[in-house]
């Protein structure tokens, strides 16, 4: 895939930095300002997507292993159900327990559980719609016309 | 507050039909993300800001999406004359929309005006939840404390689609 | 009463279209106006005159506060939207490469 | 609050990421993993089948007690008929996920087809056991989902348009139920069912009630394929790979579209008689109009796909009359005994739907066509497969040893005692067709004359051998079901679940 013109490539340059961290501003800051896990993780997998998009890229030679998505993904989306079943072991023994410390509402270490959702929810979110895309790319290249 | 989101509605329900009509599918593709933006608006303004980031921000991937898939494509639509059969299925479905309008005009007449709701089982969700969930964020309370069962549910979700689109993606299936 | 009636129109439309368009984006294009509708649908049943945005700051905490449970659904709904419309997208270039045309009739005659 | 219900969900959604991340790298793991999560599963459910009996297991997620008893965590519950669902669901899985063991070597990309698998025994599994609204929709996006994958899996040109109309409509439906949620919670202003309940027992306005009534019906009707939405399963279920055509025609239509309507409409809805009149014509209208459809299909699949139609209309008709019985209050022991024999003919239609199915696979498997003019004399070369066979389409036409007999009688005693005759002729009527197209089936594809041009035909290997033989031997065991002992521990719990319209919503919110 051919990337775009030099315009665009610098302005990439300028602002795929800024949108990834505010991405992970959002998805840290879930339980304080709006937007969480879902909304920071689709802004990171934005940035990456106008990244691929404007500088284009051989990407044939990402072989499409056939044994299952990238291990970022899946280990994310574990980890989701390792902190609940955590709650379920160290918590008063419920599935999905918030069991750590509540803290002082507005602080950013408050929310016991919650900033530890948050994180792994982005991560999975940001790793599953970037995959998305990329195997429509791979798809477009690859199969023939 | 209720006009302007009338307003903006009846700007949706346009866009929506020019959506469905149009002949280029690319300008029919953007007018559909034109519409999902506008929803923005309206979350803005029925005071939802989590729901504007996350629908914002996700209505920018499905346009992406769409139009990488109808970029490269005949962009026409082939207009062909509406068949007797064409003709049958759209009275229908015409007839059939206006039933199910004028039911839901009747049926909404004795529930809560809009902005009159009451609360009974999001009133626990308020007062005290910022102390039990610890989380300034009441939605994301909810969502991640009070309904977490539902927001694993939803990644799982997630992953599925990925799965899916990876097994449909494949060039070739059987051995 | 409008808007509610408005917001069921605007489904009422993207119901319509997926009965009578033949175009395969066509289809994909209204079904995201239905999931567009219904959102908007279920943030105007929370909603709550003068109430604020669902956010407490422990400055002053007694205020009254829109209803976050419908916006905890239709958070979730957004991105079961976004994973349906995806599959959707998929499989119709996956159609659209093997039977180079976007519209249903002709792929019905050909499959035969 | 018994730690194991939530195991129903956590065990299959970590086996599939586990399939994910290990099967990478272990060829033969995720075959054997599959199968022995899904055992375990089974052997769970047969536990909590013989165990809650009466009572319901209520499992508060994240330890919320009920605020002046209005419930505001997700609750999980485990009563009599969710027992009976979860046991068809892992039973049968546990059978097509050992069964394709070596009927997956003709696909590429296994890992997907067993992780998908896992995660749509996931979506159903939590779509049965959860006892809030908006979680049965969430759950029942994850089935559906992986349901439109493995539908296109060997992805040929049938194949993605059948997935295409599969996910048109199953996406229709979703919202449909959806603006059906947003309805209930505006009224009712709570996504508890029991809950609901209680808010609706107390007053209701009759079109908002006859509007909502009409939405769910319908989102869940296009799950269930019940006849005006019948149009996306004759497709999906011949172009699948046939252990999930298995699946999807012998559980998911009745774990995601069945079980809920029923569940809904019983324990969730006042009963109201206008609106079960509508079901009990829906289910007439799909039991007949199946049939026909059926007749003239000369592809294995797509006639056993058909014929799912009228099965299920079987179970809507008799569920429907139970339903009318009680909104009349008149002969409430014809209603107890008429839901009685649709909850037993799911339980069989589920053993020898799935049993047909595989059959069907285990013929394309060894000649490689589905039409039955092409094939003939398979009695001689495949003895386990004809025999399974045979048992499957004597029971599914109500032959008397067999279990279809017993549920179809239940049926038609139930509808003659309620003095709704001309159901219960039509239901003989569409037995006997049944029984027409079950005995051309056997003809064509068994015991025709052998014109093979195409070499010695073996059997089929040994998984898939000990799947059909399992599935055959339960066809056998479920027609004691009829015995009054047996019956007493297993179905009439379910029964008394549903016909005692306050036992459901008073135990939850009581706990």
């Amino acid at each position: 895939m051919k990337g775009m013109t030099i315009i665009v490539k610098k302005t990439t340059q300028l602002i795929a930095g800024m949108i990834f961290m505010y991405g992970i501003y959002v998805i840290i800051h879930g339980h304080l300002t709006p937007g969480g896990g879902f909304a920071g993780g689709v802004i990171v997998a934005g940035s990456l997507i106008l990244v691929t998009l404007a500088y284009g890229g051989n990407f044939l030679n990402l072989i499409k292993e056939e044994a299952g998505t990238t291990i970022v993904e899946s280990l994310a989306t574990m980890m989701v159900i390792m902190i609940a079943t955590a709650g379920f072991i160290f918590g008063t023994h419920v599935f999905f327990n918030n069991f750590l410390p509540k803290g002082i509402v507005g602080q950013l270490i408050s929310a016991g559980v919650l900033p530890l959702y948050n994180i792994f929810i982005g991560t999975e979110v940001a790793a599953s719609i970037f995959i998305i895309f990329l195997s429509l790319i791979i798809f477009k290249e690859e199969s023939p016309q | 507050m209720e006009l302007a989101i009338s307003i903006i509605t009846g700007l949706m329900i346009i866009g929506a039909l020019y959506a469905i009509h149009a002949k280029d599918l690319l300008s029919s593709v953007i007018a559909c993300g034109i519409v999902g933006y506008s929803l923005v608006i309206c979350f803005l303004l029925l005071k939802a800001p989590d729901l504007a980031i996350v629908q914002i921000v996700v209505d920018t991937i499905t346009l992406i999406i769409m139009v990488a898939v109808v970029l490269d494509s005949s962009r026409e639509e082939k207009y062909s004359r509406l068949d007797t059969w064409g003709y049958v299925s759209a009275a229908t479905g015409v007839l059939l929309i206006g039933i199910l309008l004028w039911v839901f005009i009747n049926s909404i007449q004795t529930l809560d005006v809009l902005g009159k709701s009451t609360l009974r089982m999001a009133g626990s969700y308020i007062e005290g939840a910022a102390q039990r969930t610890g989380s300034a964020n009441l939605v994301t309370g909810v969502v991640f404390d009070f309904r977490g069962y539902d927001t694993m549910g939803e990644a799982v979700v997630l992953v599925t689609a990925v799965l899916g689109v990876l097994t449909i993606l494949r060039l070739k299936g059987k051995k | 009463m409008i808007t509610y009636i408005m917001c069921f129109i605007l489904f009422l439309v993207g119901f319509y279209g997926v009965i009578t368009r033949r175009n395969l984006v066509k289809i994909a294009v209204s079904l995201s106006i239905m999931e567009i509708s219904t959102f908007l649908f279920f943030a105007l049943i929370g909603y709550v005159d003068g109430g604020a945005a669902p956010i407490v700051d422990p400055a002053d905490p007694v205020k009254t506060y829109v209803d976050p449970l419908p916006q905890a659904m239709v958070l979730t709904a957004i991105v079961i939207g976004l994973a349906t419309t995806s599959m959707m997208m998929a499989i119709i270039i996956r159609l659209y490469r093997k039977y180079g045309t976007f519209d249903i009739r002709e792929i019905k005659n050909l499959k035969g | 609050m018994n730690p194991l219900l939530p195991l129903f969900v956590i065990t299959p959604l970590v086996a599939a990421f586990l399939i994910m991340i290990i099967g990478r790298f272990v060829s033969g793991f995720n075959k054997v993993f599959t199968s022995l999560i899904l055992l375990f599963l089974a052997c769970i459910s047969f536990y909590f089948l013989f165990t809650t009996g009466e009572n319901i297991y209520v499992y508060k997620v994240g330890g919320w007690e009920s605020v002046n008893n209005i419930p505001i965590g997700i609750y999980m519950v485990m009563d009599g008929f969710t027992a009976i669902v979860v046991c068809i669901i892992n039973l049968i899985g546990f059978l097509s996920a050992f069964y394709s063991i070596s009927y997956i070597k003709r696909y590429t990309a296994e890992n997907y087809f067993y992780a998908l698998f896992c995660l749509m025994i996931a979506g159903m599994n939590g779509v049965v056991i959860s006892g809030d609204l908006f979680n049965i929709f969430v759950f029942l996006e994850i089935s559906v989902i992986s349901a439109y994958a493995l539908v296109a899996f060997g992805v040929e040109k049938n194949e993605l348009e059948a997935s295409f109309k599969y996910q048109v409509l199953g996406c229709l439906a979703s919202f449909l139920i959806l603006f059906g949620i947003g309805l209930i919670y505006w009224k009712a202003k709570t996504l508890n069912i029991a809950d609901i309940k209680t808010a609706f027992s107390n007053g209701y306005d009759k079109t908002y009630y006859l509007f909502v009534q009409i939405l769910i019906l319908s989102g869940f009707g296009l799950k269930a394929a019940i006849i005006p939405f019948h149009a996306w399963l004759p497709d999906a279920h011949s172009s699948a790979p046939s252990p999930i055509s298995a699946m999807l025609s012998g559980v998911l239509i009745k774990a995601v579209g069945i079980y809920v309507i029923i569940r809904l409409f019983f324990n969730m809805f006042v009963v109201s008689e206008s609106f079960s009149v509508l079901i009990t014509t829906l289910g007439t209208l799909s039991m007949v109009i199946g049939v026909f459809l059926a007749i003239g299909q000369w592809d294995i699949k797509r006639l056993l796909a058909y014929h799912s139609i009228s099965q299920m209309g079987y179970v809507v008709l008799s569920v429907g009359i139970g339903m009318i019985l009680i909104a009349r209050g008149t002969r409430p022991e014809v209603a107890t005994l008429a839901i009685a024999g649709g909850l037993f003919h799911l339980i069989n239609h589920a053993a020898f739907k799935g049993l047909l199915f595989l059959n069907a696979c285990a013929i394309e498997y060894t000649i490689g066509t589905r039409n039955l003019k092409e094939m003939g004399g398979l009695a001689k070369y495949m003895p386990a497969t004809s025999a399974t066979s045979f048992v499957a389409s004597m029971s599914i036409s109500g032959i008397p040893p067999f279990n279809g007999f017993f549920s179809k009688l239940i049926i038609i005693v139930a509808a003659v005692m309620g003095r709704f005759y001309f159901l219960a002729a039509l239901a003989v009527i569409v037995s006997i067709i049944t029984l027409a197209s079950f005995l051309k089936f056997q003809r064509y594809a068994f015991y025709d004359k052998p014109d093979f041009k195409r070499g010695k035909i073996k059997e089929v290997p040994f998984p898939m051998i000990f799947s059909m033989i399992v599935l055959s031997v339960i066809c056998l065991i479920l027609s004691l079901l009829v015995i009054p002992g047996v019956r007493e521990a297993i179905l009439t719990p379910a029964v008394n679940i549903l016909t005692d319209p306050l036992k459901y919503a008073t135990t939850i919110i009581g706990q």
